[in-house]
């Protein structure tokens, strides 16, 4: 049945050594842009603990086809890849089809990690199959080109106004395939004061009804954010939906022109996010043993400070006590001169949230494919 | 030797009206082909022109070149080795697809045998159903027989729907050659073996180049089965590109293109290698027309 | 394949339908190693048939072939070993001709220098060596057919089968290449079965002539008993009895018969079968002299053919029978002659003796 | 004479079965055969018994239980997926008959010899190596509203606003063309030349004239070809996915079936469900192409040249 | 199309080059209407080219054609209106029989009822009525070649370009099949272009016969002409004058010559050429009669080979020329007989005469 492990054969904790047998080759497998903020973190551990991995080989792809290709492998007992970088989505589908081991049996060898509060919240959404990597509040921010954008909405109200004076200026992406589309999506029902922000399919009455009414004066939704960007950038857009690293990322990798503006709309929460990393079921004993110590040393601090980047997850470091000034070199310029410092206020500031289930995603992105994007077919 | 020629006026020097005059139709196919060619260009040029520019917010123009993009994503994605990947991947497939195929769509252009309609609906499938369906088990197979994770695997799991391809796109082209000819080289001896690597190779060049190339593009653009049948270092350029596009998180837009023109110039350099070896118009009438 | 030599070919009762109808029917044919048999028979009988069967290159409906009592019906054409001329030359279009003549030595792996030098000859004799390098598509029909021969020739097989091989070359290059294949049939001690339209070309040839009509035998003989013994009345009218006088007869004796309406005398022949109350006669319109003799009667010439030293005479007697003869004094439309022909030349037919078909089916 | 009547029987069966079609011609179908069970059979009834397993605690099982056909009743009873093959008919079929008819005739033109050839032909089938990313990034940023295509416009005066050519039915359309249209030509450049030129020469020479000729002769020859060359590209149409999502409007006008197939395999991880609308899209297909290749059947297959 | 007839076709220094080889060497021909014209020639001697230059298949290298007065050379085919049967037939494989046949019909929109009745009558005339709905691969290569020229003869076109028409048929329908051809041409008033290598066709046939080598004209004339007058040794040659005997001239007089070397008097002939030294005799075996007369020389008899009411020899005289003849009278291998020649019979070129070549390039 698709929703078993396979012939996956789990090793016991007990059987997993504190440090392989052999050193090993470890295939890591990236589905969430992850290793932009890791990879130097595996680097290094490679390079420091030889006895434990002797090679890394990395893999990027995208979330969707993993567990079909993890289940494939479970299946014929032929597990070969070593650690998969995930975000929530891949997270929960292997959730959901039991294809992650478990790490909280290991709770013990990888130490608990000194989570930031709403970071320990996404934490949770492991259930105990994985552990989060980096975070970030992501959004849901308002970008907009000052120039043609004097005044920026305040209110949800607002902007449906704006848009309505603008027509075909105001812009974002469609939710199934955009960061912040989805931001924006899943922020809306606390803006508005929905009646159950976490069920889009009965609690969301007010979200949808305000997405159908600013859709009218929505030209399009692209189906990539960055296109989003480059028609801020062309001036085919005036105003869309963003989150804090894709207004810092690409400002600072001249996509978009620095002068943009960013705001929040009133009654602002964030919707976090995070990545994760997760072993799949039928690894080895002496590959699973690598994991947890690469996972635990991604988690120290200073490993932490790596996922500043340079801005592409912002902040990034999921744990307490990173700062900045730890981070590299690079990645300080870089927010030096693309952070915004009204982000770490508003970080304080609004209440975070953390971001649907998979499951719950799904549904809404199903209803606004339908009624939003699809809606204009309908009526 | 009266009779050799007869009076006759000196022959007139003046040429004879050639009907070099293109007709209506001729005007209307190539201002097709010349309109089809220029949107080509812009769509091409588009991409190609931002995958070298720095930043480019509207306007003709990116303000400023570099190469930089191009640098990265070959770091990134450690270009070089997918690229050999890719190559080798392609090259077997398309050369076992059409030692498969060819064979196959012989017996089905030459024979009506009971069955035969069962076989095509057999054929047709693996081309018709997505590979999603069959994409996982297909894998899984694969993995069970410690093919999969390595080149084989992508190699067996693209052959799948390549070999329906060739056996599908070659059938008319052995319909088309005359059995006799074959019958002849048969009286000369010749074994079926060498009736198709002597006498049907040489007269099916131009259709097996088409469904040679055919099967290259859709194998080197085949990311399903590609993605879950590779391992680490049996990944083709296509997993690479689509993650650059459909992955979360954020690229440049320049790292992007400058992806998809090196994906397309692999892809040109071996289709003009293949255009430079066989001319996709059959030797035979190349030889008919001469006249 | 064998390349020695054939001791006894038999088809036995071979049979080939095409949708239910027989291009073949029960061919029974014994061809001994080295003999030159020629097939005869209108367009369409199935003598094309009859070759590819024997190529293997059709299966069988029904019957069997052997070859030195061993089957070969099964066998695939290429292990048969014969080689064969096409009606329609089948040249591989993508080999210049001397690829395509060479064709068969490489399959059989003949040494490289043997192979050329072979090629080289077979070239001369076709008198090809000039367009040795040119491709099938930029030949003359003549000279693809001289490299369809060449091909075959080239491989010495025990057994050469050839569909009308000269059909498309002038008559001076026919009769050199008519002479060449007769020697190599000779010095090779092939076998050859031959498909010929030309008479003068089976008569010249062969050394055992099949005749055929709608796929059935009609006769098998030598060149000599055909000509002047047809079996019946269709062999009698493809072999050159061109005049088929259907008439009443008058009296029957024990070899000749004497039939009314040509003549004062009435019209003698030799009797070929029994007779009912018509016969035909027939007569080739070379038999008739022009002059008094034996069945003598006068004719009015209507058409005058240019023959070069002959002439071909279309005469009408007044009864109204229409003559075809053959003179070498000059005769011009509208004159009387008296014509004859010798008794045994006249050869007598009962009337429901198979006719020459008008329509082949 | 004994011993032959002994095996007559046997090589007459041989006869007969040769006379069906039947001899060791289709022992070189095994290589393919072989191939296509081991490979892909297998899979495939799983693929298709699994879309008879509706996933529990899917939307299918919750509206019409967990009977074998509850997925295949989800997808014909919500319009939003049903709609979906219309839609995808709707782009596939014109986009490939659009391919197919535009190829022959500039095939057609590309037969006779005249200088760069090659070269034309080669450039007629490059946009074949493009893939669809690159197709679709030029479209979007060539065809886009600040893309050079509307400058041009604009510039010329021919619109007053950027015409809106990508994120439509129009975008998905144009990247089904420009990467179907050499697919095709090549095919049908290729079939093109297989017919022996002295038959259209016959065809003059009976007063048809070059249209007259074309439609009674070469297209007769051709359509064999043709009708795989329109299979094929009708497949590669209706399995658009990339494109419907980077260059259309995949919510909505290009919400084809493989966006839900995709949407249910790989956003609810319902595989049953992705299962059967494979299956129902392959049974769309199978329509399709069997009334193509039905028509094929019915058309002369055979040697397009040589004497006779 | 014209449907009307032509008066006059002018061939001028037509010429066409194949990759710098000419097939066609400047033809200067003027064709009457209703004329009956035969090309004729050694195989690969340019027939088809001009014919197919003709019809507008192969654009001229060099020179014009005109019809009437008008220049045609630029014209397609299809607007030239002529009819062709193709050496190779080239029917469509698509189409029926009687599809075939009905295609140029349908083209020129004649009207369903009439057409009809048409292909029904070209059928009939090619004896395929039983095989009109078959399809050109399922025909016999006679049948396939009836049904090409069923095909152009049903248009009844001003002019039909006929290339070797009945090479694939039997005596007898050949026979046949020539005497509805020229009933057809003299009915309609067609003009026609007829390649043949059948002299008896050529001959019986054609008003005229243009006689070509290596794409050069050799001789235009009326059968008669031609046969007994033969412009060179290479017309003589190839019009069955097959002993072509090199020999010493002896002596040389206003209208006759003397040769050395056969007879004990020499051979008296024809003196055709200005002559040098050596001199090459021409003459046709069946111009030999067995026995005492003009030109007495005694032979041995080498090869017989039966031919029916003949046969054809090959003898050598005792000082070792070959001779071919042709006897009536039973012959074998080993026999010394006498045979003589009339001296008008025996044709004298100059030995530097353009010869028959052995080798056609
Ligand atoms: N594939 C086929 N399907 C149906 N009938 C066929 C097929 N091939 C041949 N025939 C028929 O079988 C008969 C014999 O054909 P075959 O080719 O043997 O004749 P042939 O004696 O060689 O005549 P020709 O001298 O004209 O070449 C013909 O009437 C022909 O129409
Ligand atoms: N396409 C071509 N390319 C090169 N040479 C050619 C081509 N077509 C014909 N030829 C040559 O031109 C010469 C004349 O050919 P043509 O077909 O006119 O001969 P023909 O008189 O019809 O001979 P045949 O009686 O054998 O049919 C031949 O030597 C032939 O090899
Ligand atoms: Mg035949
Ligand atoms: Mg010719």
């Amino acid at each position: 049945s698709p929703n078993s492990g396979g012939g996956a054969k789990d090793v016991t904790p007990d059987k997993v050594p504190d440090n392989p047998k052999n050193p090993v080759t470890l295939n890591i497998i990236d589905v969430a842009g992850n290793l932009q903020l890791t990879q130097g973190m595996i680097d290094e551990f490679v390079k420091a603990h030889s006895k434990v991995i002797k090679k890394v080989t990395y893999t990027k792809a995208t979330a969707p086809e993993l567990p079909g290709k993890i289940k494939a492998q479970q299946s014929a007992g032929q597990v070969q890849i070593g650690l998969v970088l995930t975000g929530t989505d891949g997270l929960s589908a292997g959730i959901d089809q039991n294809l992650w081991v478990k790490t909280d049996d290991y709770s013990s060898r990888i130490g608990n990690p000194n989570y930031q509060a709403p970071a320990a919240k996404m934490q949770e959404l492991a259930q105990g199959h994985g552990m989060e990597l980096v975070y970030s509040p992501a959004g849901p921010l308002i970008e907009y080109n000052p120039q043609k954008v004097p005044n920026p909405p305040t209110t949800t109200q607002e902007l449906l106004a704006w848009a309505k004076a603008h027509p075909k200026k105001f812009q974002y992406a469609r939710p199934a395939n955009s960061g912040p589309g989805r931001t924006f999506l899943m922020g809306l029902p606390y803006l508005l004061g929905d009646s159950n922000p976490k069920d889009p399919k009965t609690g969301w009455t007010k979200t949808w009804s305000y997405l159908q009414d600013l859709g009218k004066y929505v030209d399009y939704y692209p189906s990539k954010t960055s296109e989003t960007m480059t028609n801020l950038a062309n001036g085919s857009a005036d105003m869309i939906a963003t989150m804090t690293g894709w207004d810092i990322n690409p400002r600072a990798l001249g996509q978009v022109p620095p002068g943009v503006k960013v705001t929040y709309l009133k009654g602002m929460h964030w919707v976090t996010d995070a990545q994760y990393a997760v072993i799949p079921r039928g690894v080895s004993a002496d590959v699973v043993s690598a994991d947890i110590q690469l996972i635990k040393w991604m988690l120290t601090p200073q490993q932490q400070a790596k996922a500043y980047d340079t801005g592409y997850f912002y902040p990034g470091p999921a744990v307490n006590g990173v700062t900045v000034s730890m981070a590299p070199q690079k990645s300080q310029q870089v927010i030096q001169q693309f952070g915004r410092p009204e982000y770490d206020r508003w970080i304080s500031q609004f209440p975070m949230e953390t971001s649907l289930p998979a499951e719950q995603q799904t549904a809404a992105f199903d209803q606004w494919d339908r009624t939003v994007g699809g809606g204009k077919v309908h009526k | 030797m009266t009779t050799l020629t007869e009076a006759r006026p000196p022959v007139t020097e003046e040429k004879a009206p050639r009907r070099v005059a293109l007709r209506p139709g001729a005007w209307v196919v190539w201002g097709a082909v010349v309109f089809f060619l220029l949107i080509l260009v812009g769509i091409v040029g588009a991409v190609v022109v931002n995958s070298f520019g720095k930043k480019w917010f509207g306007g003709w123009l990116p303000k400023g070149w570099t190469t930089h993009w191009y640098g990265a994503t070959w770091k990134e994605f450690d270009l070089g080795s997918v690229l050999t990947v890719t190559l080798e991947v392609a090259i077997a497939v398309v050369v076992v697809s059409v030692i498969v195929g060819v064979p196959a769509a012989y017996a089905l252009a030459r024979r009506n045998f009971p069955g035969k309609r069962v076989l095509m609906v057999a054929f047709l499938l693996p081309i018709l159903i997505p590979p999603i369906t069959y994409g996982v088990p297909l894998a899984t197979v694969l993995y069970k027989f410690h093919l999969a994770g390595k080149l084989s695997g992508v190699i067996l799991a693209n052959l799948v729907p390549a070999v329906p391809f060739v056996i599908l796109v070659m059938t008319p082209f052995i319909e088309q050659i005359d059995p006799k000819i074959e019958a002849a080289a048969r009286m000369c001896g010749a074994k079926t073996w060498v009736i198709f690597t002597r006498i049907l190779g040489p007269l099916l060049i131009p259709g097996m180049l088409a469904a040679a190339i055919l099967v290259l593009v859709r194998t080197v653009g085949m990311f399903e089965l590609t993605f879950l049948t590779a391992g680490a270092d049996s990944q083709t350029l296509v997993v690479a590109l689509y993650y650059s596009v459909s992955a979360a998180g954020i690229r440049a837009q320049q790292e992007i293109d400058a992806m998809a023109v090196i994906y397309t110039l692999s892809m040109l350099v071996l289709l003009v290698v293949a255009l430079r070896f066989v001319n996709p118009t059959q030797l035979v009438t190349q030889i008919k027309e001469r006249d | 394949m064998s390349q020695t030599k054939i001791s006894e070919l038999r088809l036995d009762h071979v049979t080939r339908e095409f949708g239910g109808v027989r291009a073949l029917d029960g061919l029974d044919l014994t061809i001994t190693g080295g003999e030159f048999v020629a097939l005869l028979g209108p367009s369409g009988c199935g003598k094309s048939t009859a070759l590819n069967c024997l190529a293997g290159l059709l299966p069988l409906t029904g019957g069997a072939i052997s070859l030195d009592d061993r089957r070969i019906d099964g066998l695939p054409p290429e292990q048969r070993g014969f080689g064969m001329v096409f009606q329609n030359y089948a040249l591989f279009p993508h080999m210049s001709v001397r690829g395509n003549i060479g064709f068969g030595l490489r399959m059989a792996k003949v040494p490289k220098a043997d192979a050329r030098r072979r090629v080289e000859d077979a070239l001369n004799l076709v008198q090809l060596t000039d367009h040795a390098d040119k491709f099938p598509g930029q030949l003359s029909g003549g000279q693809q057919q001289r490299v369809a021969i060449a091909r075959a020739i080239v491989m010495e097989p025990p057994l050469v089968l050839m569909d009308e091989p000269l059909s498309n070359l002038d008559a001076k290059l026919r009769l050199e290449m008519r002479t060449e294949i007769k020697r190599i049939h000779q010095t090779l001690g092939l076998t050859t079965v031959y498909v010929t339209h030309d008479q003068e070309e089976a008569l010249s040839l062969a050394d055992r002539l099949v005749l055929l009509r709608e796929g059935r035998v009609q006769q098998i003989g030598s060149p000599e008993h055909v000509y002047t013994e047809p079996a019946n009345r269709f062999v009698a009218g493809f072999m050159g009895y061109r005049n088929e006088l259907e008439l009443p007869v008058k009296q029957v004796n024990e070899k000749t018969v004497v039939l009314d309406g040509l003549g004062d005398g009435g019209l003698t022949g030799v009797r070929r079968d029994d007779l009912g109350g018509r016969a035909v006669a027939a007569i080739r319109p070379e038999d008739f002299t022009v002059g008094t003799g034996p069945n003598a009667t006068e004719v009015a010439v209507e058409v005058v053919e240019y023959q070069g030293r002959e002439q071909a005479i279309q005469a009408r007697t007044d009864d109204g029978v229409e003559l075809h003869l053959r003179a070498g004094t000059r005769l011009a439309p509208g004159d009387r002659v008296t014509v004859s022909v010798p008794p045994e030349r006249v050869l007598v037919f009962a009337a429901e003796s198979p006719a020459a078909p008008e329509e082949v089916a | 004479m004994a011993s032959s009547a002994v095996v007559r029987p046997r090589i007459a069966l041989r006869h007969r079965l040769a006379e069906r079609g039947v001899d060791r011609t289709l022992l070189l179908l095994l290589p393919a055969v072989v191939f296509v069970v081991a490979l892909f059979i297998y899979p495939f009834v799983y693929g298709l018994q699994l879309s008879f397993q509706p996933q529990p605690g899917s939307e299918a099982v919750s509206r019409y239980g967990s009977g074998p056909f509850a997925d295949y009743r989800n997808f014909f009873g919500d319009a939003y997926l049903r709609d979906t093959i219309w839609t995808t008919l709707k782009i596939g079929l014109p986009a490939a008959l659009f391919n197919v008819l535009a190829s022959v005739p500039i095939a057609y033109r590309m037969r006779g010899r005249f200088r760069g050839k090659r070269t034309v032909t080669t450039i007629l089938v490059v946009p074949i190596t493009l893939g669809t990313v690159l197709t679709a990034e030029g479209l979007l940023a060539f065809m886009g509203p600040t893309g050079w295509l509307n400058r041009i416009l604009l510039d010329i005066g021919i619109v007053d606003h950027p015409v809106r050519l990508t994120h439509n039915y129009w975008g998905v359309v144009f990247s089904l063309v420009i990467t179907g249209f050499p697919f095709a030509f090549l095919l049908t450049l290729s079939y093109l030349t297989g017919i022996d030129p002295t038959l259209e020469r016959a065809a003059a020479t009976l007063g048809a004239g070059w249209w007259q000729r074309f439609r009674t002769i070469t297209l007769p020859l051709l359509a064999p070809g043709l009708a795989i060359t329109f299979c094929l590209s009708f497949v590669l149409a209706f399995s658009v996915f990339p494109s419907a999502i980077m260059v259309g409007e995949p919510a909505r006008q290009t919400r084809v079936i493989s966006i839900a197939a995709f949407h249910a395999a790989f956003e609810q991880y319902d595989y049953s469900m992705a299962s059967a609308i494979a299956m129902i899209m392959g049974a769309v297909e199978l329509i399709v192409i069997g009334l193509v290749l039905g028509w094929r059947a019915r058309l002369y297959r055979g040697a397009t040249g040589g004497k006779g």
